[in-house]
């Protein structure tokens, strides 16, 4: 008999779930708002970069200003930070488009009754959502990387700094990988847009309050608000911490970040599978 | 060659009820109708047999292997076109085709290549780039098929291809599945509620009640007709000239049952009768024939009998219940 | 106990539709459709795409034609007035799911402003007419396909309209619920309701509906009764099959009978005849059996459902001029 | 003739407003909204249950004594206050070093657990403080935030949102739309029914949340309550229309709440005045100055409380508007 392996089948499966998501008009207008800040950091960068040339002491003064746009680990890990909060809206639209509307139509059982099992159309989904975060995420960082070392000293920029690139890639990684498992689980108990949308949305704004509160009274006194735990709270906070260490920039809390990032996504991989054979079953 | 599936003793309950209850049955290669009210258990028993539902219990041995340790290389050999819609809004019609290829197996290049080629025999050429969500129900149903029939499978599993199709499409599709229960080495199981597409299309007819098996065999076993009944139909001038008609029949020694549409009946007569009498009794009641066939028992009948629903039911004639069928011996 | 019956004794037919056209975008979906719906039931039938269901819309008030009008009861489709004299029920099988079924059939009867035990009272005799007053206790995503259907019916029903539009109302039901649907539609004409039903089931069609109405890729083919249009084809050829023992005789024989068109030896005992008029036909060859004593074993006209007169309108609209 | 119908039209529009009430209410938004008013309504316990601790810091043994209250010059005692970052006690370890411990939070000294000259070991807790629970931080920690910043938004664009466009995508609309009520009115009547449920989830919210820290919420609660009222309506028109527009219309109120409020909120220049939010925060700033939340609304060179009012008020008619001319005029299949 076959084997019952389905490699071949998760590339095929991944592609037509973006084919799907590219072809909405709403996702290009979502995905202009979440590229707009990138273009702002494109723009501030090439300005950067001109000033010292024409100017140099006004470029010191600037950079002394601009903290956050010295070329170091953190501009990137900022910049992928704040990309995070936009590419949220985006992913609930596209997850609901990539997994949600296979339950519409009877799309799901299409899927099922070819020479595939519900991991590989677990994984396909999964690879679609890692690579449209890994689009939001990495590779604007990585563009801008470029651009920082293309437009400034090049040579010296780059053999220094370049243990960043894996930074960048190795937080876009953790990125893709967390969410998309997270959105998976969600969309596949949770198809119909509109609570899916609030519930996604109360995620990534309500935990940060709810943890930032409690880490704010909770806290004993000496131990500053980012130590407290309860900060582990915050999804994002902790995909932050461990996503800085790529960067080599040490931040408190580390294991316990590591730790929670480690049960969500062990807790969505199983409520994904007992999802998706419920609905094998129940279609 | 061993059969195309062996289920034995089949039992799938979902809660209290029994969707499936003691189904046996052998099956060999060939075009096979399955009929039944809906909810009789067809599309349970489908799903079964891909794999894709775990049964309470029993064995269900596809292409020889047992189905629930083989689920996913066996679907390679199997191709199932859904009742529900089963397409994925947004693609067109060469992706769609051709995903449905590269799921079982077969590379991007050939798998679209097959899809150009089915969709042009399909009749579908012009909608090949359009996207699925403005095809019509027919077209639906032909794209659904060409999905089905991408990876060349040894046997195909229709849940209700003809439901919701015009007459052309229901007629074109007919002939298509008719052709392709007749290429060599592959197998069709055709579940449907409208009795007449088996005829058509299949060799074998199993008749499904309530999640059991009513009765299976050839279907031209279960269709031998029966000697001199003959239905006749006639047109009228006057309602009263109707009466005089059948009064006249019924003198001669025929036994007449009207039907229920206006200007039908069955009769029964006896074999010294002549064709002519009919026309005779009719010129005399001044009543012009334009009907006069034996009746061949068509599978509504059977199935009729079978199932007990018609409430004025001619004698059931005795189809062998099968505890184990062996058809084709 | 049926709705007290409201015979609307109008002259003018209930609905009118004049030199109708409608586009989407590029696409014509309706091309200069002219024609008038009367009290009893009228088919609309054609084949998938064939623009039944922008007809459907534009009665029921959901859009408006690009060009042309359509009025119901001397108002504009498209108007609320109008409504009030139309019952729609759409295709599929969507509905208010977590509602029970006497429930949703009780909010229409608000929806179309009535209050109280008048709702009360047309609520209960809606469900008698369409038999579901014993099962509608239940939330409709626990019904069958039949069950919501006549919920869906009764809906259409509740106001008393003169039009009574049906969307395909039996795609998808087993033999036995399509036949009590098919009395119920019968009786409701005889209520002096004009019931439109659209489908592509022909067979059933032309047993239920007492005019019919065929449209091909947006243009009317031909309407009327199934007679006055056979009629209307009076150079459509009738198909009949003779079985008989001796069928080179026979042939022979008939070919003598001037309706007969053509005779084609089939099978070793069956003739297939192409015959002009049908009437004359079944006189002479009556007389000819008898004459002639010949011993016939069947004699089947096939087609006499709409499906074949449905072929070739279709193919004589797609031939040019 | 026919028999006359005792058509009434109000009680036509009256059923399509219950019938939107209902079905909008018993949906799967409700459920997840009455999940994010409990998570919020937990926060907002426990922010205000939670005590603060002082501890002692080092390891060893060490002496401790408390120190002295700026009025009264002795030694603090349960139920003296004392002021955020004011020294509470002293702690020195063996080698004589002194180490003065801090109030993280102003509030009222609830216990004290070891007296002076007594032997402390390490992360020992010292004196516990019940921090004061002002409107001031309840509006500027929990309802700014959480509940202006989120909730209310979210609620409208729930209910709003999916007025119309999911009943086209479960295919009911064509029920209400084959009735013999002018189309315009159906949408008036839908929405009143999403504009009463939006109100009622949301003023009672804000109630729950305000109410809860005991008096002091109430004059909290009375400022907010008519710029929460107005800015719901708004809401409720704007994600109406866009349900009336768009087949996606929650995606688009989604992104339209999240996105172009939290980015635009902060940018310079005439761009910030689309958004809701602006003005509704630029009315509670003003109302704000006599009550000293100001420093806690996050409003950029704020409109005046009047005109912010005129304008909330114009945007809520002109959105309801267009949204009836455009539904009484668009052919939804």
């Amino acid at each position: 008999m076959a084997t019952s392996l389905a490699w071949f089948s998760i590339w095929p499966i991944a592609r037509t779930a973006m084919l799907l998501v590219f072809r909405r008009k709403l996702f290009w207008l979502l995905f202009a708002v979440a590229m707009l800040s990138f273009i702002f950091t494109f723009g501030a960068i090439y300005l950067l970069a001109t000033l010292k040339q024409e100017l140099p002491q006004m470029a010191r003064f600037i950079t002394s200003m601009l903290k956050d746009l010295d070329g170091s680990g953190t501009t990137y890990l900022n910049f992928m930070k704040l990309q995070g909060t936009v590419m949220m809206i985006l992913l609930a639209f596209a997850g609901s488009v990539l997994a949600g509307n296979d339950h519409s139509r009877g799309g799901f059982m299409f899927y099922m009754s070819r020479r595939i099992s519900l991991v590989y159309y677990a994984l396909g989904k999964l690879l679609a959502i890692g690579l449209l975060v890994l689009l939001i995420t990495t590779i604007p960082a990585l563009v801008l990387f470029f651009e920082y070392g293309l437009l400034g000293d090049m040579a010296e920029y780059f053999r220094e700094n370049f243990q960043i690139v894996f930074g960048i890639i190795g937080y876009g990684l953790l990125l893709s990988l967390s969410i998309g498992l997270l959105l998976l689980a969600l969309v596949s108990w949770m198809p119909r847009p509109v609570p899916l949308v609030i519930l996604w949305g109360g995620l990534f704004v309500f935990l940060p309050i709810l943890s930032s509160v409690l880490a704010e009274t909770l806290r004993d006194s000496e131990v500053n608000l980012e130590e407290s735990s309860w900060r582990l709270l915050d999804l994002w906070n902790n995909l932050y911490i461990v996503g800085s260490k790529f960067f080599g920039v040490e931040l408190p809390l580390f294991y316990g970040a590591i730790i929670v990032i480690f049960t969500v996504c062990l807790f969505s991989i199983t409520a994904i599978f007992f999802r998706l054979r419920y609905l094998q079953h129940q279609s | 060659m061993s059969h195309l599936f062996e289920i034995d003793s089949l039992v799938h309950r979902y809660g209290s009820i029994f969707a499936l209850n003691e189904v046996s049955l052998s099956v060999d290669q060939g075009s096979i109708g399955l009929v039944g009210q809906n909810g009789a258990g067809k599309s349970t028993l489908i799903k079964i047999l891909l794999g894709l539902l775990k049964h309470t219990n029993g064995t269900v041995k596809v292409f020889g292997s047992d189905i629930s340790q083989h689920s996913v290389g066996l679907r390679g050999r199997i191709g199932y076109m859904p009742e529900r819609e089963g397409i994925i809004p947004g693609l067109n019609g060469i992706e769609y085709v051709g995903l449905s290829g590269e799921l079982n197996g077969m590379s991007r290049k050939i798998a679209l290549r097959r899809a150009h080629e089915l969709l042009s025999q399909l009749g579908l050429d012009e909608a090949r780039y359009r996207r699925l969500e403005n095809y019509s129900a027919g077209m639906i149903q032909r794209i659904k098929l060409a999905a089905t029939l991408v990876h060349d499978p040894d046997l195909i599993l229709l849940d209700e291809p003809t439901s919701g199709l015009d007459p052309d499409g229901r007629a074109a599709m007919l002939a298509l599945l008719k052709s392709l229960a007749q290429r060599p080495g592959k197998s069709l199981l055709f579940s449907t509620h409208l009795l007449g597409d088996i005829e058509h299309v299949c060799n074998h007819a199993i008749i499904m009640e309530k999640g059991k098996i009513a009765a299976s065999g050839a279907l031209d076993l279960m269709l031998e007709s029966q000697l001199n009944t003959f239905l006749i139909r006639w047109k009228n001038k006057n309602s009263s000239s109707n009466d005089v008609y059948l009064a006249a029949l019924k003198q001669s020694g025929a036994e007449v049952s009207l039907s229920e549409e206006f200007g039908q009946a069955r009769v029964v007569v006896t074999d010294a009768w002549s064709k002519q009498q009919f026309f005779k009794l009719a010129k005399e009641a001044h009543v012009t024939l334009i009907g006069l066939e034996p009746e061949e028992i068509d599978l509504r009948t059977v199935y009729q009998r079978v199932v007990g629903y018609k409430k004025n039911l001619p004698p059931v004639i005795s189809l062998k219940k099968p505890e184990v069928s062996e058809v084709n011996s | 106990m049926t709705l007290e019956p409201s015979v609307s004794v109008s002259a003018s037919p209930i609905v009118e539709v004049k030199n109708v056209s409608k586009w989407f975008g590029p696409l014509m979906a309706l091309n200069g459709i002219s024609l008038d719906i009367n009290p009893g039931i009228t088919g609309l039938v054609g084949p998938n795409g064939a623009g039944k269901t922008t007809l459907l819309r534009l009665l029921t008030g959901q859009s408006k034609p690009s060009i042309g009008g359509i009025r119901i009861c001397e108002n504009n489709a498209w108007s609320a007035k109008a409504k009030s004299h139309v019952g729609f029920c759409p295709y599929g099988d969507a509905a208010w799911d977590e509602m029970p079924g006497r429930k949703a059939v009780r909010v229409s009867a608000g929806l179309h402003g009535f209050k109280g035990d008048e709702a009360r009272h047309r609520t209960e005799t809606v469900l008698d007419i369409v038999g579901m007053a014993d099962r509608a206790h239940r939330p409709i995503r626990t019904y069958s396909k039949g069950m919501r259907q006549r919920i869906k019916l009764g809906q259409a029903l509740i106001h008393d309209p003169d039009l009574l539009v049906l969307d395909e109302p039996l795609n998808g039901i087993d033999p036995v619920g399509r036949d009590e649907l098919n009395e119920l539609f019968i009786r409701l004409a005889q209520d002096g309701k004009a019931v439109l039903i659209s489908s592509h089931i022909l067979n059933e069609m032309d047993q239920l509906a007492d005019h019919i109405i065929f449209v091909c890729r947006g243009k009317l083919l031909a309407s009327g009764s199934l007679e006055t249009i056979r009629d209307l084809l009076d150079d459509y050829p009738l198909k009949v099959r003779v079985s008989c023992e001796t069928p080179r005789r026979v042939a022979s024989l008939l070919m003598e009978l001037d309706s007969v068109k053509s005779v084609r030896i089939e099978t070793s005992d069956d003739l297939f005849l192409e015959v002009q008029n049908p009437n004359r036909f079944y006189g002479e060859f009556a007389e000819f059996v008898l004459s002639k004593n010949v011993d016939i074993r069947g004699l089947k006209a096939t087609d006499t459902s709409a499906e074949p007169i449905f072929d070739y309108l279709m193919e004589r609209s797609s031939k040019p001029g | 003739m026919k028999t006359t119908l005792q058509f009434s039209l109000f009680a036509s529009c009256f059923q399509v407003f219950g019938l939107t009430l209902r079905r909008q209410f018993f949906s799967r938004q409700t459920i997840v909204i009455t999940v994010l008013l409990g998570l919020s309504l937990a926060i907002t316990i426990v922010w205000l249950a939670s005590d603060s601790y002082v501890r002692a810091p080092m390891r060893g043994t060490t002496t401790y004594y408390r120190a002295l209250s700026p009025e009264t010059n002795a030694y603090y005692v349960v139920g003296d206050r004392v002021e955020a970052e004011s020294v509470v006690c002293v702690v020195q370890g063996r080698r004589g070093g002194k180490r003065e411990l801090k109030a993280r939070v102003s509030g009222v000294i609830s216990e004290i657990i070891i007296e002076n000259d007594f032997k402390v070991s390490r992360r020992e807790t010292l004196v516990r403080i019940q921090p004061d629970r002002t409107g001031l931080q309840l509006a500027g920690k929990i309802l700014q935030p959480l509940f202006m910043g989120f909730l209310l938004p979210i609620i409208s664009l729930g209910y709003a949102s999916a007025a119309i466009s999911g009943e086209r995508t479960s295919q009911t609309l064509v029920y209400l739309l084959s009735t013999s009520i002018p189309r315009s009115l159906i949408y008036f009547s839908i929405y009143l029914a999403v504009l009463l449920l939006t109100l009622a989830v949301t003023l009672s919210c804000l109630a729950a949340l305000c109410l809860i820290i005991g008096t002091a919420g109430f004059d909290v609660c009375y400022k907010y309550t008519p710029v929460v009222f107005l800015a719901t309506t708004c809401y409720v028109s704007l994600f109406l229309l866009f349900s009336a527009l768009v087949r996606r219309a929650t995606f688009l109120a989604l992104a339209y709440a999240l996105m172009v409020e939290t980015l635009t909120a902060n940018m310079p220049g005439v761009v910030k005045s689309i958004t809701v939010s602006f003005y509704a925060n630029s009315w509670l700033y003003d109302k704000s100055l006599s009550l000293g939340l100001e420093s806690s609304i996050p409003a950029y060179d704020p409109v005046g409380a009047v005109s912010s009012q005129i304008i909330l008020v114009l945007a809520f008619l002109s959105f309801l508007l267009l949204g009836m001319w455009i539904f009484s005029r668009k052919e939804y299949d």
